[in-house]
């Protein structure tokens, strides 16, 4: 018997995938690091690593340290500014023949707003993702992402200057992230990502100061899966967008998490540095999940454990 | 400057055995792992990026220089010594062992021009690389005259100094408490080097002597090349996690150790931010 | 040559402890259930579970559930209530000869006030820790420690009717955790405890439903410690009261890094569940650790890492 | 109702040794621990709590029946069937290799009256506990006259139903598939065994199952107590984690399977509750 046929096609946004997985801004670098090792083809997408109007220095290291299932950055947005990302990233990226989706952050509204303005007229752009929730530097990133009337107004502006689907990423360091996803959505957002790092710090006790020369920094991987499941969960309820869900994911189990809570997509971060081709396992392991468990389209999970929920089991 | 490294030669990530693991010495480890594709593109000053685990914790690969290659046999070696966790797992583990591997990566380093004779500074582990590149430039093509100086803290950390006092040509070892060879720092030894000429020198070891072997070059004006650590994430150059300072304008301030090094050209890192983050205070 | 003397001692909120070393509410039950294995008078206290008003079922199962390097709880504050505490707990508790911090939780102001006035009246107990921070009740718990005008309410209402010392145990689910500890202390907290679980929740995909029957639960366990020593670190330098700093402590490493950010005393959670001896082991080495620093007394290490950083260091 | 264990008897928490692991079917382990305390201490019923690594990833322990003691030996055994990680990492622990082990834990079960025969029913790896309470009942001071059930999926899920039957006076083996002894449900073969009656009953496995024999006892009025399973934190009775719904009313709603349990009066659980648990909707 030949095992069933499983779509596991998504719409996001007005962009058609081809499978729910994609990777991670700042993660994946611009597209080229990785081509060695895995099968870009397959990928759902690739958001990649924020962009700003002027090149960014970034943070003196050290900018990284592993923690207990996960790590922490403090990368603080290096990149070499949008003029060079669309003459000099860009043209690889478009050959890679899957969507891509631009990361994008600013100082100011202004910052956004240009920025949106320069990418529209670039070709092969399938989003934008506005990253509102930089833990990691000074001005600007997560003071936008942290409240609400921030969040809108960003957004807002932005949509008046571009037609590409707009993504908003939200930060997990606040109180109600129900709140900031209904201000993205007034705002005129087509889909959420979420999420974007917890702030944290460690300690080298040894040299009695802050690990990270940034003093804290984002943590991610496995450790903060939860969270971030949560909150997809929180939000899926509440706000009628379809949402790109991440933080910690490095399984097809774990991607269905997600998928379940309320994600119409899923992107992977920190797992590629461990395994650089988690996200094509993944997407196999999606494909054989929903064989075995006679699903025949991977979007008939979305918010699929919404549904129930009793009390009293036993394990 | 040519470099030892086929720019078009990919890297891989796979399932590797470790076939041979002997402690050489307290808390020092030589592995050789069976990985023909390593083993046929390494090259000296490059390193590979070691998954310790099958799990998720402790998260992150941790990389490791390659301090030789058996080409026959389709393996390469590393030199370890024991840290933390991950090095822990790696000492613990008897051979026949699977590890997921990554390599051969980063630079590399650059080849020497023609004249004049070859220092290699190495300082504790940081002899890994300096074995590989000494051996390196004794095959009759790549053929330099070679002088070694190699020091640690005590006769255990001197450790593989058979192996490499025997890629050079001339060997001076040192150690802090004097249990074996002379009693000092490596940097007090270097001076009567210079002092001789030579056509280029190559450094791995601690960041404070890498900064003092670097002044000293300067002020010699000998080329001077090292080989850095610092944490990493992808290894690959997509996170930007192991950058080092670099003396540049504003934007360009940094460099990845994965991917522009970790091999660099002594005169374009920012010693003095390096100095700074290395003493508490 | 002998080992130098290490002064462990360490004063909180009028508080005189042997050592710096507590067990944290909700994790070391009422005292008793861990004496077969641990040594308790070597603690430096204990936080009982969260007593209320009246005795509470808790929720359903399942109620607990693994994630990476942590765990989540719904454990929704079982617990016999303050009268049958204080008749049958308190005598056992009593007799241990450390420090008891009773931790009280309430739905209403005037709860927390009650609870106060009953527990005032009992002797022998060291501290009230007014739990503002339950994630897994449906009303009260957590709410009052989200917002910071309710924060300094309570505890205002609290101090009014007691003088047992007040420490304010703090949400860490909010955008501005300086805010709430500023309201705690004015409110007139004596300490503050941080933090609290990390709300969160996995999903079972096989059965297609949240694994907790709670739905949402506390995220504990190592995974939390970067988020922990980051509020810590924050909350120290702003506002002037000790801490009681605690979130995936394992061991002295981590117990330092809680010091050094400025907590003036930490308690060990999760870990009890996996290795009863932890806070002892704890305690011993922190004793080394300052011996092997010329470290003369541990209260020279709190806040210690706030005096330097420094950047572009290699490790 | 007396009880096998002595209430004033300890807990240990301790590094343990493995000294004999069996694969005794696919997916199922035989473990054999060398720890004098626990082979004392342990009755019928108890369980311990073993941490199945050293590090702090998968953080919690996990709780296993003991199956049988060896007092001259000093040894207990546990039954395991691999499920997760935790599981997976016993089953590839090789003798020698030492794990801290909490136990013995909870209230183990109750002496049955000395009126009528027992039934003991175990549905798969349910089966480790009443092998050690069958074997305790074959003792010259507890003599029951013992009649066994015992359920799986297939063949290899009636994992040592030889230790199980050889210690019964009566023994019944059925599997779901047929592959050997009955086929059907375990629950099917009651009804004639409660006919033919008995002084008390003993159950554990899966909880649908246990909810299906209280159900059968309770119609045929004899007494039923129930091993039961449960996500544990501490294992002692700090954490109120391991709850499962109990008849009464109000705050007493929710007992602890670590320490009021894991053996319960079956009368008492609220069945209806963990039904609803147990089903998705
Ligand atoms: C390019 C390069 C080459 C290296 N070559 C060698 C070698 O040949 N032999 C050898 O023994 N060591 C070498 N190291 C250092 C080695 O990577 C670390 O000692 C090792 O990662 C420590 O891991 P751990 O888990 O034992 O320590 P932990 O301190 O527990 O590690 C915690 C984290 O810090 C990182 N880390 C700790 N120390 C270092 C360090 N010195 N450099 C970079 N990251 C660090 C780890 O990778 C991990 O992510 C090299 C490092 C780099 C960057
Ligand atoms: C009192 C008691 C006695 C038990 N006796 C036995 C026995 O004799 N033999 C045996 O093979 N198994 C027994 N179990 C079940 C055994 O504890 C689980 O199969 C085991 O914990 C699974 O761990 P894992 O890491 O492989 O699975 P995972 O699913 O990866 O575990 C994840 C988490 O869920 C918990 N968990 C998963 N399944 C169960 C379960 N059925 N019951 C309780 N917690 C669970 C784990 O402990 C862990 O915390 C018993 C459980 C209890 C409560
Ligand atoms: C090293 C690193 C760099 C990151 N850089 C960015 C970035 O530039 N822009 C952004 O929106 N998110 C960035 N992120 C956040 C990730 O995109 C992702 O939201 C987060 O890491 C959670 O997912 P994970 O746990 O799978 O990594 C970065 C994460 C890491 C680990
Ligand atoms: C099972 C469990 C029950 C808890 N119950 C309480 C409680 O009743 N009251 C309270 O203030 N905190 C409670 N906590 C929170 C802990 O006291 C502590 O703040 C938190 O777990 C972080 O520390 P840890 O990571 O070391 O566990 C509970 C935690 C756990 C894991
Ligand atoms: S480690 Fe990721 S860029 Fe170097
Ligand atoms: S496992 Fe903690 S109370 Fe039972």
């Amino acid at each position: 018997m030949a095992a069933p046929q499983v779509d596991l096609s998504v719409e996001l946004a007005g962009l058609s995938l081809a499978n729910p997985v994609l990777v991670a801004s700042g993660t994946f670098g611009y597209g080229t690091e990785y081509a060695d090792l895995v099968n870009i083809s397959r990928l759902g997408g690739i958001c990649t690593k924020t962009v700003t109007l002027e090149p960014r220095a970034g943070n003196p290291p050290p900018r990284i340290c592993e923690t207990p299932a996960g790590m922490l950055n403090a990368i603080g947005l290096q990149n070499p500014g949008v003029d060079v990302f669309i003459s000099e990233k860009m043209p690889a990226l478009r050959e890679l023949g899957v969507p891509i989706i631009v990361n994008i952050a600013g100082e100011s509204v202004a910052d956004y707003v240009s920025l949106a303005e320069r990418l529209s007229d670039c070709a092969d752009i399938a989003a934008l993702e506005l990253n509102l929730s930089c833990p990691n530097v000074k001005r600007g990133g997560m003071e936008f992402g942290i409240r609400s009337e921030l969040t809108k107004q960003v957004v807002a502006a932005v949509r008046e200057v571009t037609k590409l689907p707009l993504i908003a990423k939200l930060s997990p360091n606040v109180t109600n992230i129900v709140g900031i996803g209904e201000a993205a959505r007034d705002g005129g957002a087509d889909a959420l990502s979420l999420i974007n790092t917890l702030l944290a710090m460690s300690i080298d006790i040894d040299r009695c100061r802050p690990l990270l020369a940034n003093v804290t920094g984002g943590l991610s991987g496995p450790a903060i899966r939860p969270v971030a499941v949560r909150m997809v969960w929180e939000v899926a309820q509440a706000v009628d967008l379809p949402i790109i869900g991440m933080g910690g994911i490095t399984s097809a189990a774990d991607a269905l998490e997600f998928i379940m809570a309320g994600a119409t997509a899923v992107a992977v971060g920190t797992a590629n540095f461990v395994e650089p081709t988690v996200a094509e396992r993944i997407i196999n392991d999606l494909e054989s999940f929903c064989q075995q468990t006679g699903v025949a389209h991977v979007a008939d999970l979305i918010g699929a454990a919404h549904s129930s929920s009793d009390a009293g089991g036993l394990p | 400057m040519v470099s030892f490294v086929d720019e078009t030669a990919g890297m891989y990530a796979q399932p590797t055995q470790l076939i041979r693991h002997e402690q050489v010495a307290p808390g020092y480890h030589l592995l050789e792992f069976d990985c023909p594709q390593i083993a046929a593109a390494a090259r000296p000053g490059q390193f590979v990026h070691i998954r310790v685990t099958s799990s998720w914790e402790p998260l992150l690969r941790r990389p490791f220089s390659v301090m030789g290659t058996n080409k026959e046999e389709g393996s390469f070696q590393v030199l370890m010594r024991t840290v933390g966790e991950g090095t822990q797992i790696l000492a613990e583990a008897q051979s026949g062992t699977e590890f997921n591997i990554m390599g051969p990566l980063g630079n590399g380093f650059a080849l020497p021009g023609p004249e004049g004779e070859v220092i290699l500074v190495a300082g504790g582990i940081g002899v890994a690389p300096l074995i590989f590149l000494a051996t390196a430039l004794h095959e009759p093509n790549n053929y330099r005259y070679v002088r070694g100086l190699f020091g640690a803290r005590t006769e255990d950390d001197l450790c593989c100094w058979l192996e490499f006092s025997g890629a050079c040509d001339e060997f001076n070892g040192i150690t802090e408490d004097g249990s074996v060879g002379e009693q000092g720092l490596v940097t007090d030894f270097l001076p009567p080097q210079l002092e001789r000429g030579a056509g280029c020198l190559y450094a791995c070891g601690p960041a404070l002597m890498l900064a003092e072997v670097a002044k000293q070059c300067q002020d010699a004006e000998i080329p001077c090349y090292v080989s850095v650590e610092q944490q990493m994430g992808c290894g690959v150059g997509a996170c930007l996690g192991c950058v080092i300072p670099i003396h540049a304008s504003g934007t360009q301030r940094y460099q990845r150790v994965c991917k522009d090094g970790p091999v660099f050209d002594a005169q374009i890192v920012d010693w003095e931010a390096i100095r700074r983050g290395c003493t508490p205070g």
